[in-house]
């Protein structure tokens, strides 16, 4: 069940550079939603933008929901003014959530950049049994360093640059303890999602959170579709995380 | 002068069925409408139009498939549909639950599969309305056939044969010189209603890859920035014939509803209005309650 | 990959011409250049077309001749002008202490009156560029004319007999089926370029007087709201054509300007951005500047 | 001469029902504006409005130009909710203006509703021969009533529904009087000032200060035209103040 709300903004913060987390009023919302759910978010007046925009739900706490998000082009940059107290229309919980894992075999998440936005919420609900494997840019660029730290068993870094943790790509990064591992969730840009199944072992259990331009979020357009060994399927309400195997990459 | 307190709840007839309402959603942007159903009472509306259909089932095109223009969605959807099996098996039945008139919206290659998918789906009986889209400007050859006015004549001629009492609504393309040559077509061809617009064709690139954003690179676009296309379409269509004009393109407020109206639609269809304000979709069908 | 560096700076050869660079300004959006002078420096810009020029003066449509619609404007000027008389008496003068190159933008009625503007400018040798504007919508019968390729055929190839070294730039419709078999029509007439894409036309109402809003009923749509179908017309166009585009439609940035390289547009030409935002049209002027 | 300048608001405050007055900083402006010259603004981000629209110049310190409006449709709608610090891209000063006149004839200022927002400017630039008829809707449409009392030799009021000075339309309550002035300037909807020039003897010099849909509002898409004797002119750059004898009513 996903609903159309006219929420009020009630923190809207930089966490990184170019990184804001903002945070809106919904108690409903907060009690009903599973991780890597997401919600449609309308930004702007009149038809400035068309398009609702899709994000991530990040994190709750009883009242409200939080997503984070990157500065890309110009509806993030509008999204970045918002102000306490300022009105948004949001639709959601959509998607099809993730039932957090409660076997307690060896997991790690791994995500590239401002993939972390989507996973904090299934990191939340998980036994403290999992690794994180955390890609970016730079330093600057590092969202929550010490929550992670306390949320996973060890956080991995690495990044472009070298700035912070180990240089080079969290695929790499990945692939040399992937043995240790039975069940990896994965987010970020595809390149990097493909990157990471191409290191993974088959014995793995993967599952990729996927991305594709989004006009509806809830299955009517049929314009969010990714390639799967059963045809097409809609990322906003079959995905977005689908099996490693079942994508067609 | 329209009596528009009127028009905005009156039912529609067009041939043999009278529509309870004139606000009804349009093809492709209702799926085959399980998903809106969570969020949306179906039973108030006038009509809903399923996703376009073709004989055999269709995987579509290749993501992307769409992208955002200037108060306007661009789509290639390249009508993905289980086929008129598949809808028949997985989809129809799910709407009996609903009073809501359903219309059927047919994609044929050729004029054969139109009839052929009428003939499939007559033995069905559930639907209350053929709209048969003669322009999806998505699909290899589908511009050309349905640009020819005495082809839309044919297919129409022939639909109408295997209909039965059921409706049929002519889909003409926008993408011509002079609509009205489609439409006084559609109408030779013994239509019982005009449905426009359908998208304009349009295109856009990514300017960093230099590529078309969209796989199919051409698509179809929508929402307000074509509805004064679709005015003018309507108002010179309404000059030239006496049939019911289901109007369409750009909606997305009472405002926009009325000025269809005006210009000489019968009713209308909610387009890309679904995909991004229920509230407002909700509010256009609650004006509708008489 | 076109190489935008370059061609965001490269002069544009048109017949015997070389613009000095592929920012333009579209026909019916600078007047005659004067009032632009107070604002910007005309001698930046690669052209400057001039609002279309008609035999006798025109006195234009009654207002409403505007409304704004979303992400568009829809316009029905009905080609208020001085006649080509006036042209030369009291507005070519003032364009001579500029060097830009200056277009004619030509709105005839019938073939003869093309030839006839032509034949009496150039006596006069200051224009570099004849745009004959074959799609003008506002003016009756302007848009069933310019539909016909054979007519825009003829057209073309009398103007080039009476154009000497002048380049003629075809302006085609994009109210029309296939767009590309008028701009072929116009490259065997001879045209030295194809400049596309005029308005589209559309169409608003009042919903409280429930009139048309523009006293001419019908009107041209720009803006961005059209970008998509210019892309996809310019692309369409580059496909079956080396000669170089002119393109038009919806620029408001250097994406934009840039979109339309890529589609296959030698230069560009800025319309609705000149009435909405002087700053960008300096940013895009300056980024031409190599 | 006229530019494009982004200012900042330094004020903008409800000043009757419906009615805002919005100041924002332009010394430049400020000392090079005539009466009736007016600005062309952008409101709002993106494409949300496509076009600029005109507001004419109300008042100025030496510092600030201040506009005065009335919610009307959505872009005025938008533009109350501008506040002090925010930016705002304008375009002016536009228009042919109007000399203050010198001579000591007898002047009427005739204004309907809004169209107070125009003339404010030319009484401050007049010597005190004048008298302002002012007709509103009512009683809460009135504004800045104790200033105008000051700038004019007498204020005649009247209101749709008596709510404020004599019951009536304006051009009524000028009739009245008319014979008693030698020049008037008349702003308002098209209604009033055809009303007003009806009634008008010929030995009055009149001008009219005009309205019509804008799109550039400095004389390059001739779109903003009023018919006169000597064929259609354009209000944003001829205009918007044409003699009563000059127009075709
Ligand atoms: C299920 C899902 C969850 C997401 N979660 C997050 C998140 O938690 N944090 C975050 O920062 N980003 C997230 N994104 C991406 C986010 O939606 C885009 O970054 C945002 O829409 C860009 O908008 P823009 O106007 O700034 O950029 P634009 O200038 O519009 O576009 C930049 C690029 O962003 C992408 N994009 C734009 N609009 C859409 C759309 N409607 N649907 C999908 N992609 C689009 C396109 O690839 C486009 O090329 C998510 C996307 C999806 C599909
Ligand atoms: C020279 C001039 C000076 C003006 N001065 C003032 C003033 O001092 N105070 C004031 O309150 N209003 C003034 N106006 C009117 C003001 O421009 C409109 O009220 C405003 O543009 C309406 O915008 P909107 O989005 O709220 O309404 P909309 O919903 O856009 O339209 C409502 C109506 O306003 C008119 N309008 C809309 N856009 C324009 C436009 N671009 N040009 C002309 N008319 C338009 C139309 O008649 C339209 O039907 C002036 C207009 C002109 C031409
Ligand atoms: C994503 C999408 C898919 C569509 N699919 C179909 C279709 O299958 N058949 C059809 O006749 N029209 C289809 N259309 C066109 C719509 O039914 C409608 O004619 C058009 O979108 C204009 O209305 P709007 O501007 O309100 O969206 C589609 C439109 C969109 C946006
Ligand atoms: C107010 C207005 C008047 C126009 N007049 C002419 C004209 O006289 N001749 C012509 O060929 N095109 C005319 N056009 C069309 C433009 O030159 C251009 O083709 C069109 O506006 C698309 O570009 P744009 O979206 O950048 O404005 C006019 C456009 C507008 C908005
Ligand atoms: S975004 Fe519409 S089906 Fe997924
Ligand atoms: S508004 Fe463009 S000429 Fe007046």
């Amino acid at each position: 069940m996903f609903t159309q709300e006219i929420v009020t903004v009630t923190e809207n913060k930089p966490v990184a550079e170019g990184y804001f987390k903002l945070s809106f009023n919904a108690p409903e919302l907060a009690k009903n939603y599973d991780p890597i759910q997401f919600v449609n978010v309308k930004v702007g007046s009149g038809t400035e933008f068309l398009l609702r925009k899709p994000f991530s739900i990040y994190d709750h706490t009883d009242t409200d929901i939080s997503i984070l998000f990157k500065i890309y082009g110009k509806g993030t940059e509008r999204l970045s003014q918002y102000k306490t107290g300022d009105s948004l229309d949001i639709l959601g919980p959509l998607g099809t959530g993730v039932v957090p894992p409660k076997d307690n075999v060896p997991t790690a998440l791994i995500v590239g950049g401002v993939g972390i936005g989507s996973v904090k919420a299934l990191a939340l609900k998980m036994p403290k049994q999992f690794d994180l494997f955390y890609g970016v840019r730079n330093q600057g660029e590092v969202v929550e360093k010490q929550e992670w730290s306390e949320l996973a068993n060890t956080v991995f870094m690495c990044s472009d640059d070298g700035s912070c943790g180990e240089k080079g790509v969290v695929s790499t990064l990945f692939q040399k303890q992937a043995s240790a591992y039975k069940k990896i969730y994965v987010c970020g840009p595809h390149a990097m999602l493909k990157a990471v199944y191409d290191v993974c072992p088959e014995t793995i259990e993967s599952f990729f959170i996927t991305e594709e331009y989004m006009a509806c979020g809830f299955g009517i357009c049929m314009g969010c579709v990714i390639k799967t060994t059963s045809g097409y399927k809609r990322i906003c309400k079959e995905g977005p995380v689908f099996k490693g195997s079942e994508i067609i990459w | 002068m329209v009596n528009l307190d009127k028009k905005r709840v009156s039912p529609v007839k067009i041939g043999s069925v009278t529509y309870p309402n004139p606000i009804w959603l349009a093809s492709g942007t209702v799926a085959f409408g399980a998903e809106l159903s969570e969020i949306l009472d179906l039973n108030m509306l006038g009509g809903i139009v399923l996703k376009g259909t073709t004989l055999e089932p269709r995987e579509g095109n290749p993501p992307p498939r769409l992208v955002e223009t200037p108060s306007g969605l661009l789509n290639a959807i390249g009508l993905q549909n289980p086929g008129v099996e598949g809808l028949i098996k997985d989809k129809l039945p799910f709407l009996k639950q609903f009073k809501v008139p359903v219309i059927l919206n047919i994609a044929g290659k050729h004029e054969d599969e139109y009839v052929s998918i009428v003939q499939r789906v007559a033995e069905e009986a559930e639907v209350q309305g053929y709209e048969l889209n003669l322009s999806c400007p998505n699909v290899e050859n589908g511009l050309d056939l349905g640009t020819d006015p005495q082809w839309v004549e044919s297919v129409v001629k022939k639909v109408k044969k295997v209909a039965g009492n059921v409706p049929v609504l002519a889909k003409i393309t926008p993408n011509v010189t002079r609509i009205t040559d489609l439409s006084k077509a559609a109408e030779n061809g013994g239509a019982d209603a005009i449905s426009l617009i359908n998208t304009l064709v349009g295109m856009a690139f990514n300017t960093h890859t230099q590529q078309p954003i969209l796989a199919n690179k051409i698509g179809g676009l929508s929402g307000p920035a074509i509805r004064p296309v679709a005015i003018r379409m309507v108002y010179q269509v309404r000059q030239t014939t006496s049939l019911p004009i289901v109007g369409m393109g750009g909606i997305m407020n009472q405002h926009d509803v009325d000025e269809f109206y005006i210009a000489g639609a019968d009713c209308v269809q909610l387009g890309t209005l679904n995909f991004v304000d229920i509230h407002q979709l909700r509010s256009l069908i609650n004006t509708a309650q008489s």
